[in-house]
């Protein structure tokens, strides 16, 4: 389906929306943008820039209760109680490379053997509607890991913005019911419009780079702690990239104590940090940041990737590297470990 | 001779003693510098300075422990030189400071609000000596450099290295504003105005540690009490309570140590303004102690030594 | 305040082991009038508490915080309290800016044999304590307050905190 | 398990035994009787243990499955969670998430000769496969068991000791590190007690578990002695969060050690990169 919606009405229809869902948009606050939880009266920001933090948060919150458990005095039997989600959610205003991150997920988080409950609710009630991006940043290279930037592949709904407001297409069912609001108008000759501005945003992202011999590469380069300290140096080991990616699924589970109630929570955890590998014993796999360095960008482009048909676990959003403190740049990192040579 | 042709040749006579020099180079796009690790003489070709070049490189020397390193430093950074020299963090010996004397350096956020559009879309920027010319989505736009310096050049009373081995440029006489608007707007708010900005700002604090990893000063890195779970001071909880705590947890431990080179605020992926906090503090230390951290070599921090007496510590007799 | 009158607040107290726990004490053994809000834990030294205790007990929803140690000069480890008196101050000094009103944190010097004064200290912290009432708890405490939060967040671009 | 996998079974721990200083044996039964009686695992599965408002790690199933009274799992106190687990005492509720992981090739190793070497708390998981090759002993051939630990206080499982060295059809053969009154067995380091003892690789196969520096050394002995690299198993320990191939932390490469592991083959292992 492809209706048009003016800026206005996507305002609205976020309004329309928050009634019923639990709607995250892209919202401004000292001089940043984050999704948040969208209230009436507040303004949409799709265009200004790209939201700092992907909208992965919708389907994988940053903190998430597994259970809770309590304990019943005198008989110290605790009690537990599994908190699945509740409810439906929209994000509307992300940019394609922010609705595919969860399709990163799917293989890991949903398997034959395996399903992971929290997310397969919340992936299944949330409805992506993504903007299709009109022009590539410097950090951007989402057309080299299968994707560009009017990419429907994760999304529901994509809007074009045409003049001023945008052509929305359907891409699955859950977008169809969306665009059978009131507040969208037919869409004319705008669509052709739509498609022009789509191809004219990927013809701007040049040539693409050719990844397929990353994962043979990288694992050649396990070994040599050398590589990686270098590549490493300036990195400080913080977990700017990870939190913000929207791929990085990766999570730790802890207890929170509160007296006779605890709550057991997944939180979003950080390759990069220390504590990540850390064995009781004291020992630790992956000692320093090259180490961890070598895993996150390891994982992302070679175990991943082999696991999982080639697909890299990468959305090309380049938030890792814009919003890196020491400008660290992982497309340099696997460049330089493709093109190594002895 | 340009100051960077200086800085290249005084690197280059050093350079064979040491493990590396720390600098800087441009980093992903030409409006971003990145930190450049010299190794060669070949890598000096990429080396850069100016008012991009922010990045507070003392932040990875406690990481060479043993080793012997070079770093360039802005007047800033040499305060946080002279603050780990102090703690006995690094030693003198193993460090060769070059300094810089810095007319300053730009803040991306302040560049990004100026800017016509995102500083994503920068096709091309020219520095000039007292403004940028930035293209950016096609539109060209010419910034001064003076509305777009960080806040903490506007205040600096250090703009030239304070300890060096060797100095680079002409030397400043500083002209610092006595204090910076946005603070003094800020600390005028009531109790409940502040409380209610930091619940709505901890709310988007996605506790990366970002501000704890770029911080100089921040020495314990893999061993930060914020990740260790007995004792446990902090929950894994995203919740704002949490993140404000660790805010709390790392202006409490640089107490009379921070030396407000900004790279905490600088670093937040969410534009957290830290600083507001870390130099509330220093004020704070600096009228109870007389003292700032990282402006005098060989002094005590304030928290780690005591007066019997305290001539400014109201005894409080209730 | 008794707590027959009004609801109880929370107020947690530190205490030095030798002088002033052993100062509450002696009031308590000479059965002088107290409030009945603090809550005491034992430290070996005024110089034992880490300023982040105080932080902590203020975020996890105390009303108010009373340190209590020996007076300056009179430690029991010679100058555990000097260090103390240093960093207290600068926590003290320092909550303003958080919008925490410091003045739910209180220092202060009792030794063991000054009950009468232990009582003064703990009337009229816990006094004042009750003249502002529950703390306001940091994390929303219900879904309209999240909301409000979000709303607040949706203030726009400008921002006058930073540069 | 549950259909959510993060769901623990509540169990109550009927026996707790202190083995040595710093290290406790649970035994645990699962609360609901049908669960408990329809629980199945192999030996070499692990399981995830839960202390309520501590948190989860994750420990070797180590009774055999062929006893089914409880399950069993030996816990040396090192950090938050262990030192919670060693406060409790019988009648404690736990959580217990079950079974996880790969296992031993119990039908692979039929007919064989077996040679166990243990070293400390590695002992645990070879104790399960151990325990069952006992209970099935027409199945294996020659069955050796090395079982060394820094000083006999710090040997596990001396309860069954007694049994494991008088037993006939088993050679089993205990190493302290360093001469120590009143023991009667061997002094030396496992590796160097294994090149003593001298097994012959031919139709058998080493099953190792035990500090990451026991293993280094004891698969050098055991090339030396001729061993092929797909007759000598180990079993791997990692920080382990989910233990169902999801949170991402055990990895060694593209191998997940709660999922392809914990046992693996040296031969497997090879094929690695080298993080352990």
């Amino acid at each position: 389906m492809e209706r048009f919606i003016t800026k206005e009405n996507l305002t609205r229809l976020a309004e329309e929306l928050a009634a019923t869902h639990r709607v995250l948009a892209p919202v401004a606050t000292c001089g940043t943008v984050t999704f948040r939880r969208f209230q009436p009266g507040m303004a949409l920001d799709l265009h200004s820039r790209m939201a700092a933090v992907s909208p992965k948060a919708a389907t994988f919150p940053q903190t998430e209760t597994l259970l809770t458990v309590k304990s019943e005095i005198p008989e110290k039997k605790p009690v537990i109680t599994e908190t699945l989600p509740q409810g439906k959610s929209v994000v509307i205003g992300c940019r394609p490379c922010g609705a595919r991150g969860k399709l990163i997920f799917n293989p890991v988080y949903e398997t034959d053997t395996t399903k992971d409950p929290y997310f397969i609710l919340r992936r299944d009630n949330t409805v992506f509607v993504s903007l299709a991006c009109d022009r590539p940043e410097t950090t951007c290279f989402c057309h080299s890991v299968g994707s560009g930037p009017a990419d429907p592949d994760g999304s529901d709904v994509l809007l074009t913005l045409v003049g001023d407001g945008y052509v929305a297409r359907s891409v699955t069912e859950a977008g169809e019911e969306i665009l059978k609001s009131a507040l969208f108008a037919d869409a004319g000759a705008k669509g052709k419009e739509a498609d022009a501005k789509n191809e004219k945003a990927r013809e701007m992202m040049g040539e693409a780079h050719d990844y397929v011999s990353a994962p043979a590469k990288l694992l050649a380069r396990f070994d040599d702690l050398d590589f990686w300290a270098a590549q490493s140096a300036k990195c400080i080991s913080c977990g700017a990239c990870t939190y913000m990616c929207p791929t990085c699924y990766c999570f730790n589970i802890t207890d929170d104590d509160q007296g006779l109630e605890s709550r057991r929570i997944r939180t979003w955890d950080n390759c990069m940090s220390h504590t990540f590998t850390l064995e009781g014993s004291g020992h630790n796999p992956r000692p320093t940041k090259a180490h961890r360095l070598k895993n996150r960008i390891g994982h992302k482009f070679s175990y991943y990737p082999d696991l999982h048909g080639g697909v890299m676990a990468c959305c090309g959003c380049g938030r890792c590297i814009k919003q890196c403190p020491a400008g660290v740049d992982i497309r340099q990192i696997v460049k330089a470990a493709q093109e190594y040579s002895e | 001779m340009s100051q960077l042709d200086d800085l290249k040749n005084a690197i280059k006579g050093r350079l064979g003693e040491l493990e590396c020099v720390i600098g800087w180079e441009q980093g992903y796009d030409s409006l971003h510098a990145t930190p450049l690790f010299i190794r060669s003489e070949a890598d000096l070709d990429r080396l850069i300075i100016g008012p991009l070049a922010v990045h507070n490189l003392v932040t990875y020397l406690t990481g060479f422990k043993g080793k012997k390193v070079g770093v360039v430093v802005k007047g800033c950074d040499s305060r946080s030189v002279i603050q780990l020299l102090n703690e006995k963090l690094i030693n003198r010996d193993d460090v060769v400071i070059f300094g810089l004397c810095c007319d300053g350096v730009v803040s991306q956020r302040k560049i990004r609000a100026a800017l016509p559009a995102d500083p994503g879309f920068v096709e091309s920027v020219e520095i000039g000596a007292s403004d940028l010319k930035v293209t950016v989505a096609g539109q060209a736009a010419t910034l001064r450099l003076s509305d777009v310096l960080a806040d903490k050049c506007l205040i600096c009373d250090t703009p030239d290295a304070i300890v060096s081995d060797v100095l680079i440029g002409t030397p400043h006489t500083p002209a610092p504003a006595a204090s910076l608007a946005c603070q003094d707007e800020f600390e005028a708010k009531s109790d409940a105005e502040k409380f209610a900005f930091w619940q709505e700002t901890m709310s988007r604090c996605i506790r990366c540690y970002a501000c704890r990893n770029a911080c100089p000063m921040c020495v314990c890195r893999d061993h930060c009490i914020a990740t260790s779970r007995d004792p446990l001071w902090l929950s894994q909880d995203n919740s704002p309570a949490e993140n404000m705590m660790f805010q709390m947890v790392h202006v409490s431990h640089l107490a009379g140590r921070c030396t407000e080179c900004g790279e905490c605020e600088r670093a937040c992926p969410v534009d957290i303004p830290l600083m507001l906090l870390r130099r509330y503090m220093n004020r704070q230390v600096k009228d109870v102690f007389e003292m700032q951290a990282g402006k005098v070599l060989d002094q005590t921090p304030p928290l780690l030594t005591f007066k019997v007496q305290e001539e400014r510590i109201n005894e409080r007799g209730w | 305040m008794p707590a027959q009158d009004v609801r109880e607040l929370r107020i947690v107290g530190f205490l030095c082991n030798w002088c002033s726990y052993g100062g509450a004490d002696t009031a308590g053994v000479s059965r002088f009038t107290q409030p009945t809000d603090l809550r005491i834990i034992r430290v070996p030294c005024s110089g034992r508490i880490d300023p982040l205790f105080i932080v902590r007990s203020l975020m996890n929803g105390a009303d108010g915080v009373l340190v209590s140690g020996c007076h300056p000069r009179d430690c029991h480890y010679a100058e555990g309290n000097f260090y103390a008196r240093r960093r207290l101050e600068m926590l003290k000094r320092f909550l303003p800016i958080t919008g925490i009103d410091a003045r739910r944190f209180e220092y202060t010097w009792v030794s063991a044999s000054e009950g009468q004064r232990w009582q003064h200290v703990v009337t009229e912290f816990t006094r004042r304590v009750h003249e502002f009432g529950p703390a306001p708890t940091f994390n929303p405490a219900s879904e309209a307050d999240w909301n409000a939060l979000a709303v607040q967040a949706g203030q726009g671009q400008a921002c006058p905190c930073h540069g | 398990m549950n259909a959510n996998p993060y769901l623990p079974d509540m169990a109550t721990i009927v026996e707790v035994i202190q083995e040595t200083h710093n290290i406790k044996t649970f035994r645990v039964v699962i609360n609901n009787e049908e669960r408990m009686k329809a629980f199945t695992f192999r030996p070499g599965q692990v399981g995830q243990l839960s202390v309520f408002g501590a948190g989860e790690s994750t420990f070797v199933i180590n009774s055999s499955p062929t006893r089914k009274d409880y399950l069993q799992f030996s816990v040396m106190r090192v950090g938050e969670v262990t030192s919670r687990l060693h406060q409790l005492q019988p009648g404690d509720q736990i959580g217990v998430r079950a079974p996880l992981g790969n296992s031993f090739p119990l039908e692979d190793l039929k007919g064989k000769n077996i040679v166990f070497i243990g070293g400390g708390i590695g002992m645990a998981p070879l104790r399960t496969l151990f325990t069952y090759m006992l209970d099935n002993r027409k199945d294996y051939k020659d069955i050796t068991l090395l079982y060394g630990a820094r000083s006999p206080a710090d040997l596990t499982y001396k309860a069954e000791l007694p049994e494991w060295t008088s037993r006939k059809d088993v050679n089993t053969v205990l190493t302290i590190d360093n001469p120590s009154d009143g023991w009667e067995h061997k002094v030396g380091l496992i590796p160097n007690v294994l090149l003593e003892i001298n097994p012959k690789p031919k139709n058998t196969v080493a099953i190792t578990c035990g500090p990451p520096i026991m293993i280094k050394f004891t698969l050098q002995a055991l090339k030396k002695l001729g061993f092929e690299d797909e007759n000598i198993l180990t079993t791997l320990e990692k920080r382990m969060k989910c233990g169902v191939g999801i949170c991402g932390r055990c990895n060694i490469g593209t191998k997940y050690v709660c999922m392809d592991g914990p046992v693996f083959t040296y031969a497997q292992l090879k094929e690695l990169p080298s993080e352990l």
